[in-house]
């Protein structure tokens, strides 16, 4: 296995600066963070995880992608919003066959491209859009709404997805509002899709404008009037803190995560970094660490060894190995068990098309600590 | 100020008689061949010396050498992309003194044009599938046409005015391409439309590469590149690359040659005139609102076509390559290389890519992977630990913060760089506007 | 002041056009309130929402017009002074309000590792009233020094550049500040105040006032009242003018300019560090970016009042917090920026000089 | 001693060099007068003196104390007032304004001095509230002028007063400019009405191409028919 | 004194008659700013290859006028007939194109372009002034060689004005006398009919005074019209057949030298009682 210096190389491609950086860069540390902790744990092997930062643009995305290829790296964490990956993945995965899984790509498109350089550990919006509208409509009988979802394409897709889902089940959309991340006030776009007292308020974005969001929302609305929804972006368990609010009309959907993994990976997060991890970290750490498992098994350092593997130490079928038993993990993958990784954020189970197959959703509830799951939902 | 304006190639011997004999005179031609050649000289120079300290940098500290070669490739793509750019802005405001902020705008109207023109009929957001040349060609007239547009009210404000109005001009194209208004437009069974954040996927142009390499005698080329990649350890996929860039680094040369026969004309005068004191000119009868126009819409469809060529080559637009910034590094692309003289625009276009946009993160990610060390989650804890006589969690913090820290250094660098050589590395070779050598009439074309 | 060519028709149409614009979209609002499509208090609250981001634009745009016009040239490293101003006022914020209640790690920090949450801290303006207006105080005086320090290391070297070769070096500026900022605290964006209180007036119109909200704005006024006396009714609002007008003359007149240069980033860096200290107060929410993306709003508020005019300025912000706001009653919230990007072009042609006519750099 | 001592001064812009040892005397209370052709550098002397220039060599005396190293706004305290050329209003600030910045270094304006300058040239109190740069070009001249005069200087430096100016106000601007000097001002003046000047003056010095060429009375410079030839047109 | 109240400007109906061929025309122009009256009901003439010298204290509207005419500004009632064409409001281009060229009394160098090039842009109707024509390879014909003419003719024209050793210097490097030089220079190299000059000499050495004065009175045989704005009496007396008198923005008095120079009127609003 492995080059002359290294047995494994995994590249870490996420916005780490720039207008994402506030959300790229912890997502960075999680996919850095299994080199971290096999290191800690002392495992004899030359293990490179080389972080590369996008800026938030992606033309640089591009560009260090095609850097990491160049310096032989055939595994690459990233990258984090979908349409930076579905360039990188058209530019660079494919064309030199180099295995790329997105912790964060949420978007539906990405299931209709090629899934043997381009995997992800996060769900396709398609299925989580189905599960909100159904647990709106169906379970909680909410049979009006309003949307308002950060205007890119992870919330214009999810939003989509959202929208037609809870139609067909017959509720009423009053207002579709897009906002723009990081801006001064919510107030104004709230006034507007509150103005017809929905019985839902579906929000669709990510912690950095979701605190500004509730913020307006708590100070300027009632919110014994309204439920308010949110997807996986918001799944954080900063938010009622910095919200300073126990947000308890707030619930959300998110793909299911497996119990023990969760917990050994924050843990090792909040060690390592000093804060609780945020939005798609533990899917960035889950990539990684099927790279490594895959690499290790591979014969050689190349992209299609690698693909070959990638499906093998993730789905069913043998050993369970996990965040904690990552090191062991590594041994067997070495000797050519079989083993399947569970990882921090889900089960991780491939489908053809790269996507997760993942069709459990947990729903959660928040308090001031942070979120709690409350039930699940299986489609 | 300097006080003895270029006027041109110290080299440049052909007499000045002789010129009238045969219709297209010579010795002009000869003077801007001899002013062209020590330009090329220079650029060249440069880039060369730049390429073998930056391979020797790869070298000495273990970098492979296919990585080093990616690397240089990638500045080389970089350098032509912001050349085009830079040239095209400097024709705006070298030349003219026209603001232009909004440059993002333009290539991003020039890159949608193109994607919507050429995007395959089923996909979604659908395109009319149309040959790329066409796609090319309809995306700069298109930047070129809207430029137009905002020309005819916008021109009549100051410069400071323009200026934000140019940027209020992209900002306004590129929130409306990411709004959920027109990412989907049904026509029939098909889906068009921006895309809204998730753009617009298409046919990339640098598929000219694989095109060309179908003719003989460029496949030939390519055969030998190959194989002299294969020999020192350079893919072909790098090599691919550096053919695309070549190929835009033609149209460098194709700008370049443009805009300094504009540069060296009486239009050019005009240009300047504007630059200078519009109301000057107009009362000399220079129907200097004519000219701007011209030049603006010029400008403009130049940007579009730059844009096209470097965005264009990627599969899938996005409105995220449009943001203000990109403008920004344009500026100081033309600042550093030397705002009124195309051969700095050039130079600068270089410098910008190699110094300021790739260098660094080559030289971050040697020493990331030089300097292993752990990171200390804050700063206060590595203060805490340099307190305890322990400065590897600095160092580690440090290296940690390599992306942040690029970025400090930019900005220092910027500041020196102004404080250094505000007029620019090449400001001092400021063209003479004329299309004849300026020298007094009697004493030879050549005295200093 | 040289003559410059008059061109009454086209602008007298633009302006009519513009005028024509604005009046039917009175009426329109009138009509949607009276058949109940907008309901009174919806309208009542877009507008007091546009009057407090205009509050914020314009203290921030203020200190940008002075420079812009005394030191000729656009400053983009502004938006960066607002953020550090607001990272130096909470950070003392915190050393004061959260004594005994978290880490000096934590607090020196500001919760960059999650270890002295706003809401434990109780910091709020009735929850730790002193820490809150002695950070006020840190966060002006804080950005002072900063932006002086600046001036020394850079814009002095620079003083008879031109407007561009000042506006690259102040974009290095930014971009240095930023990341420095980002180096010590971290990227991470984070909530630094707890729940804004409320005051419910018995005898006022209003059921309930936003305190946090209150603050700034009563804050905001009267330092632009005080800005405005000290200007009207000193020497130094004067000199400022004559400074921008001519400096050699200016030196020529006795005009200490490096001190009216020193008055100026004082007055406009201090009015930014409490801008960003404000929005905070009001947003809670911190990020490295805060300033920067603010930038281009301020920047279209001073150049639609007309550059080197504070009043303008000001005009500039209301138009712009107004249109953002208001303009959400007929357009999606994705676009009304475009609205007011859109607005201040227009304005622009009709009014080349912004509103309040001005000076120019580049 | 004199009051204004000018010794061997090198001065240009930048790197450009353009006078070459220049010296230049003005006695307590003297009247004299610079003139030459275009582009001699006679306004490149004023602005020396006043620091507005790349000092390369020399030395600037005035009342004793070297001045050549001082900041411009430190020199007009030593008692030296200052016209321009050109550019010499405040184009945005009104006319009343601008008299004012003339008496920036005092502490309060001296309403007399004010009230003078008014009465000597009754536009700009009718134009008090005008915009300077709206002004005409004589009128800014004008403007020019009263703004030095709020000062009551040891030494006035006066680059062309009479440019622009009509011709009942040039003849007036000449006897205004002898009725300070006879209260005791010194006068340095350029001016390209080079007869009248050197007619009123004291002593006159003839700058060519960067360096002195010629220094006597006024009158002895008008008589001397190289001088006049050259220089004062026939 | 009979002959002032003949020429003075009671009967503007007249002006047209004591002008056998006027080249310019202005009737009752009008220029207000806010509530400031710059030009109040202006009427003059000037004869076709004449010299006419406008005075009148400062701000009597002398400059105002001019921008009137050359569509700096647009005046606010009365016309401008040029040549027999009503050219009132028309741009600044189109008015200069008509061969109406005018100097600025603060001069307005182009800074950062060259001597020569400001000398060089001034000529009508080069033929490299449309893009086309700089770029296209065919389409560029004679451009060249016209420029060598330009060229040859700038050279000239800066010798003749004793500015031809700063040829290659940035005009914003020139002391305030040599600007005024180059404004002249550039609005002669236009080869206008006429030329509209305010306060050509002020700051100008008088050696090189005359030399213009000199050089005005040449192209004046050459049929060129002048309308000269000067407060040095010594120029006007001596060199214009015409003179108009403004006061007030209104024509005081017009008539030849002599005449004016004994007007009672002129002397108390303009010539100080001296003379
Ligand atoms: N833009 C303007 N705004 C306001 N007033 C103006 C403007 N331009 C000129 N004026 C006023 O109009 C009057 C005429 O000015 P003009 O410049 O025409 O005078 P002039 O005859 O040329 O005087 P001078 O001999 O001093 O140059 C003056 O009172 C001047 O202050
Ligand atoms: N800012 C400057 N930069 C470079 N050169 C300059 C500058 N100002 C003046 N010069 C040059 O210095 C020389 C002397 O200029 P100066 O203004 O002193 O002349 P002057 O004697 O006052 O002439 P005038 O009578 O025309 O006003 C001129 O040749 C001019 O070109
Ligand atoms: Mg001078
Ligand atoms: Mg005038």
């Amino acid at each position: 296995v492995g080059d002359a210096d290294h047995d494994a190389r995994v590249g870490v491609l996420q916005p780490a600066t720039g207008d994402l950086g506030d959300l790229g860069a912890p997502i960075q540390d999680g996919g850095a963070l299994p080199g971290l902790q096999l290191e800690d744990e002392g495992v004899p092997y030359e293990i490179e995880i080389r972080r590369e930062d996008t800026e938030t643009e992606p033309e640089v995305g591009i560009e260090r992608a095609q850097a990491l290829v160049d310096a032989g790296f055939p595994s690459i964490t990233g990258a984090a919003s979908s349409g930076v990956t579905i360039a990188v993945a058209q530019d660079v995965y494919f064309p030199e066959e180099v295995v790329g899984i997105s912790p964060a790509s949420t978007s539906p498109d990405i299931t209709d491209m090629p899934g043997e350089f381009l995997l992800r550990t996060c769900p396709t919006d398609a299925l989580q859009g189905v599960a909100a509208a159904t647990l709106a409509y169906d379970d909680r009988g909410l049979e009006t709404a309003s949307t308002f979802f950060l205007n890119n394409d992870y919330g214009q897709g999810l939003n989509d997805a959202f929208v037609a889902n809870y139609q067909d089940l017959g509720g009423e959309v009053y207002e579709q509002e897009a906002f723009e991340a990081e801006q001064p006030s919510y107030d104004s776009a709230l006034e507007v899709v509150l103005g017809d007292n929905p019985d839902l308020l579906y929000i669709v974005g990510y912690p950095d404008s979701g605190e500004q969001i509730f913020r307006d929302f708590y100070e300027n609305f009632d919110p014994d009037d309204t439920l308010v929804m949110v997807a996986d972006g918001m799944q954080s368990h900063d938010l009622p803190g910095d919200v300073d609010n126990p947000m308890e009309n707030v619930i959300g959907t998110a793909p299911a995560a497996v119990g023990p993994g969760r917990e050994t990976f924050d843990q090792l997060y909040n060690q390592e970094f000093g804060s609780s991890p945020g939005v798609f970290t533990s899917q960035a750490y889950d990539a990684t660490a099927v790279h490594l498992l895959a690499q290790f098994r591979a014969d050689e350092l190349s992209g299609p060894a690698v693909s070959a593997e990638v499906r093998e130490v993730a789905n069913p079928g043998g050993e369970v190995v996990t965040p904690s038993t990552l090191a062991d993990g590594l041994e067997m993958a070495l000797d050519g068990e079989e083993i399947q990784y569970q990882g921090a954020s889900s089960e991780i189970v491939f489908d053809d098309n790269g996507d997760l197959d993942a069709a459990t959703f947990d729903i959660f509830e928040f308090d001031m600590d942070g979120y709690t799951v409350t039930t699940q939902f299986e489609l | 100020m300097s006080n003895e304006p270029d006027n041109g190639a110290p080299d440049n011997g052909a007499p000045d008689n002789g010129a009238t004999d045969n219709g297209e005179p010579e010795e002009t031609l000869t003077a801007s061949v001899g002013r062209w050649k020590s330009d090329l000289k220079l650029v060249v120079g440069l880039v060369f010396a730049t390429y073998l300290a930056f391979g020797l940098l790869g070298i000495l500290t273990g970098v492979s050498v296919n990585e080093t070669a990616g690397f240089l490739q990638t500045v080389t793509f970089f350098a032509a992309v912001f050349a085009l750019l830079t040239l095209a802005l400097n024709l705006h405001w070298g030349y003219t003194g026209l603001f232009n902020i909004g440059i993002a705008g333009f290539m991003a109207v020039g890159v949608y044009t193109m994607a919507i023109l050429t995007a395959s009929p089923d996909g979604t957001p659908a395109g009319f599938g149309l040959p790329i040349p066409i796609g090319v060609i309809g995306g700069t007239i298109a930047a070129g046409l809207v430029g137009a547009v905002i020309a005819l009210p916008a021109l009549r404000v100051r410069a400071d005015y323009f200026a934000i109005i140019t940027l209020g001009f992209s900002e306004i194209v590129r929130l409306t391409i990411t709004s959920g208004s027109l990412r989907r437009i049904e026509v029939g069974e098909r889906i068009y439309g921006t895309g809204g954040g998730s753009g617009i996927r298409y046919t990339p142009v640098d598929t000219v590469v694989p095109w060309l390499l179908d003719f003989s005698v460029l496949g030939y080329l390519g055969e030998v590149l190959y194989g002299i990649g294969a020999v020192v350890g350079v893919s072909q996929s790098i090599i691919n690359r550096v053919l695309y860039a070549l190929v835009i680094i033609t149209f460098v040369l194709l700008f370049y040659l443009l805009l300094q026969r504009i540069a060296r004309s009486p239009f050019g005068r005009i240009l300047k005139a504007i630059r200078e004191d519009e109301i000057v000119a107009r009362s000399l009868g220079k129907d200097t609102q004519r000219a701007k126009i011209k030049v603006f819409t010029l400008g403009c469809a130049l940007m579009g076509l730059a844009g096209i060529l470097w965005i264009g080559s990627r599969s899938l637009v996005t409105p995220e390559s449009f943001m203000p910034v990109v403008t920004f590094y344009i500026f100081v692309a033309l600042i550093v290389g030397g705002a009124g003289s195309n051969t700095g625009s050039v130079v600068g276009g270089f410098v910008f890519a190699a110094f300021l946009w790739e260098g660094p993160r080559f030289v971050r990610t040697i020493l990331r992977s030089s300097l292993d060390v752990r990171s200390p989650p804050t700063i206060y804890d590595a203060f805490v630990e340099l307190a305890a006589l322990d400065p590897m969690p600095l160092v580690g913090y440090v290296v940690g913060s390599l992306d942040e820290i690029r970025w400090v250094l930019i900005g220092v660098v910027l500041v020196l760089l102004m404080i250094y050589r505000p007029e620019g590395l090449m400001g001092d070779r400021k063209e003479i506007a004329a299309a004849t050598d300026l020298s007094r009439p009697g004493r030879g074309g050549s005295d200093e | 002041m040289k003559e410059r060519v008059e061109d009454p028709t086209a602008q007298e149409l633009f302006g009519f056009l513009l005028l024509l614009g604005i009046v039917v979209l009175t009426l329109d609002l009138v009509r949607l309130v009276f058949v109940g499509e907008l309901p009174v208090s919806r309208l009542s609250s877009l507008l007091w929402n546009g009057i407090v981001d205009s509050l914020y634009i314009g203290l921030a745009a203020i200190g940008l017009s002075m420079t812009y016009s005394i030191l000729r040239f656009a400053n983009f490293s502004h938006g960066d002074l607002i953020t550090v101003g607001a990272f130096g006022g909470w950070t003392v914020a915190y050393l004061i309000g959260g004594i005994g209640a978290a880490g000096l790690g934590s607090r020196l920090l500001l919760d960059a590792d999650g270890g002295a949450r706003a809401g434990d801290l109780g910091m709020s303006i009735v929850g730790s009233p002193l820490a809150i207006v002695v950070g006020l105080i840190a966060a002006a005086v804080f950005t002072i020094l900063v932006a002086l320090a600046i001036d020394r290391l850079v814009y002095k070297q620079l003083r008879d550049a031109g407007g561009i070769t000042l506006l690259i070096a102040s974009v290095g500026v930014a971009l240095a500040l930023r990341y420095i900022v980002a180096i010590i605290y971290t990227q991470d964006s984070r909530g630094v105040v707890a729940s804004a209180p409320f005051w419910e007036p018995a005898y006022l119109p209003v059921d309930r006032i936003n305190l946090h909200e209150m603050t700034l704005v009563l804050s905001a006024v009267a330092l632009i009242v005080g800005v405005h006396l000290l200007l009207q009714y000193t020497k130094l609002g004067k000199s400022m003018r004559a400074m921008s007008d001519n400096r050699d003359l200016a030196l020529v007149t006795g005009i200490s300019t490096e001190r009216v240069i020193t008055a100026t980033w004082i007055i406009g860096s201090g009015l930014a560090g409490v801008a960003g200290y404000l929005i905070v107060l009001d947003r809670s929410q911190i990020t490295i970016n805060l300033g920067w993306f603010l930038l281009l709003l301020i920047f279209a508020a001073v150049i639609l009042g007309g550059i080197g005019s504070i009043y303008g300025a000001l005009a500039g912000s209301l138009v712009i917090g107004i249109t953002i706001n208001l303009s959400l009653v007929w357009i999606p919230a994705d676009l009304n920026e475009v609205a007011a990007f859109a607005l201040m072009i227009l304005v622009l042609i009709f009014k080349p000089d912004g509103l309040f006519g001005g000076v120019e750099t580049a | 001693m004199a009051l204004l001592e000018v010794v061997d001064l090198d001065a240009g812009y930048g790197d450009l060099q353009i006078l070459e040892s220049v010296d230049l005397v003005v006695e307590d209370g003297e009247y004299v007068t610079i003139v030459g052709p275009n582009g001699a550098g006679k306004s490149t002397v004023m602005k020396s003196i006043f620091g507005l220039t790349n000092l390369m060599g020399g030395s600037v005396v005035f009342d004793g104390q070297e001045i050549h190293d001082l900041r411009p706004e430190q020199i007009i305290r030593t008692g030296i007032g200052y016209v321009p050329q050109s550019d010499n209003v405040f184009p945005s600030l009104s006319v009343l304004e601008n008299l004012e910045m003339g008496a920036y270094i005092l502490d309060e304006v001296p309403e007399d001095r004010l009230q003078r300058v008014f009465d000597r040239f009754p536009i700009l109190e009718e134009r008090k509230a005008q915009k300077a740069g709206t002004m005409s070009g004589g009128q800014q001249q004008m403007l020019a002028m009263g703004r030095a005069l709020m000062l009551d200087p040891d030494l006035l430096m006066l680059d062309e007063p009479s440019a622009g100016l009509a011709p009942d106000l040039v003849d007036d601007m000449f006897d205004r400019i002898d009725a300070i000097n006879d209260d005791g001002t010194a006068v340095l003046m350029v001016e390209q009405n080079a007869k009248e000047a050197l007619r009123r003056c004291d002593r006159g010095y003839v700058l060519v191409q960067g360096q002195n060429r010629y220094e006597d009375e006024g009158d002895a410079l008008l008589a001397d028919e190289q001088v006049r030839q050259d220089f004062l047109g026939g | 004194m009979s002959e002032s109240t003949q020429a003075t400007a009671g009967e503007k109906d007249t002006t047209e008659k004591r002008v056998a061929d006027p080249v310019l025309q202005i009737e009752e122009l009008d220029k207000r700013f806010g509530g400031i009256v710059a030009v109040d009901g202006a009427s003059f003439a000037v004869e076709r290859g004449s010299i006419t010298g406008l005075i009148g204290p400062n701000g009597a509207g002398k400059s105002t006028t001019f921008n009137c005419i050359t569509g700096v500004h647009r005046p606010d009632g009365g016309s401008v007939v040029f040549d027999g064409t009503d050219i009132t409001g028309e741009s600044p281009e189109r008015i200069a194109n008509r061969g109406l060229v005018r100097t600025f009394q603060i001069a307005r160098e182009l800074p950062e372009m060259t001597v020569l090039e400001n000398v060089m842009l001034g000529p009508k109707g080069q033929l490299g002034e449309s893009i086309w024509r700089s770029v296209a390879p065919i389409a560029r014909g004679n451009v060249i060689e016209q420029e060598e003419e330009l060229r040859d003719q700038a050279w000239e024209t800066l010798e003749f004005f004793e500015i031809d050793h700063l040829a290659e210097e940035y005009a914003g490097n020139l002391s305030g006398g040599q600007r005024k030089l180059l404004e002249l220079a550039r609005a002669l190299s236009t080869d206008p009919e006429m030329l509209l000059l305010d306060e050509p000499m002020a700051g100008v050495n008088p050696s090189l005074e005359r030399k213009l004065l000199d050089r005005i009175h040449d192209l004046q045989e050459e049929g060129y019209s002048f309308l000269l704005v000067e407060h040095d009496m010594d120029v006007i007396m001596e060199h214009c057949e015409h003179v108009v008198v403004m006061h007030q923005g209104q024509v005081l008095a017009e008539g030849p030298p002599a005449t004016i120079k004994s007007n009672e009127e002129v002397i108390e609003a303009y010539l100080g009682g001296e003379i």
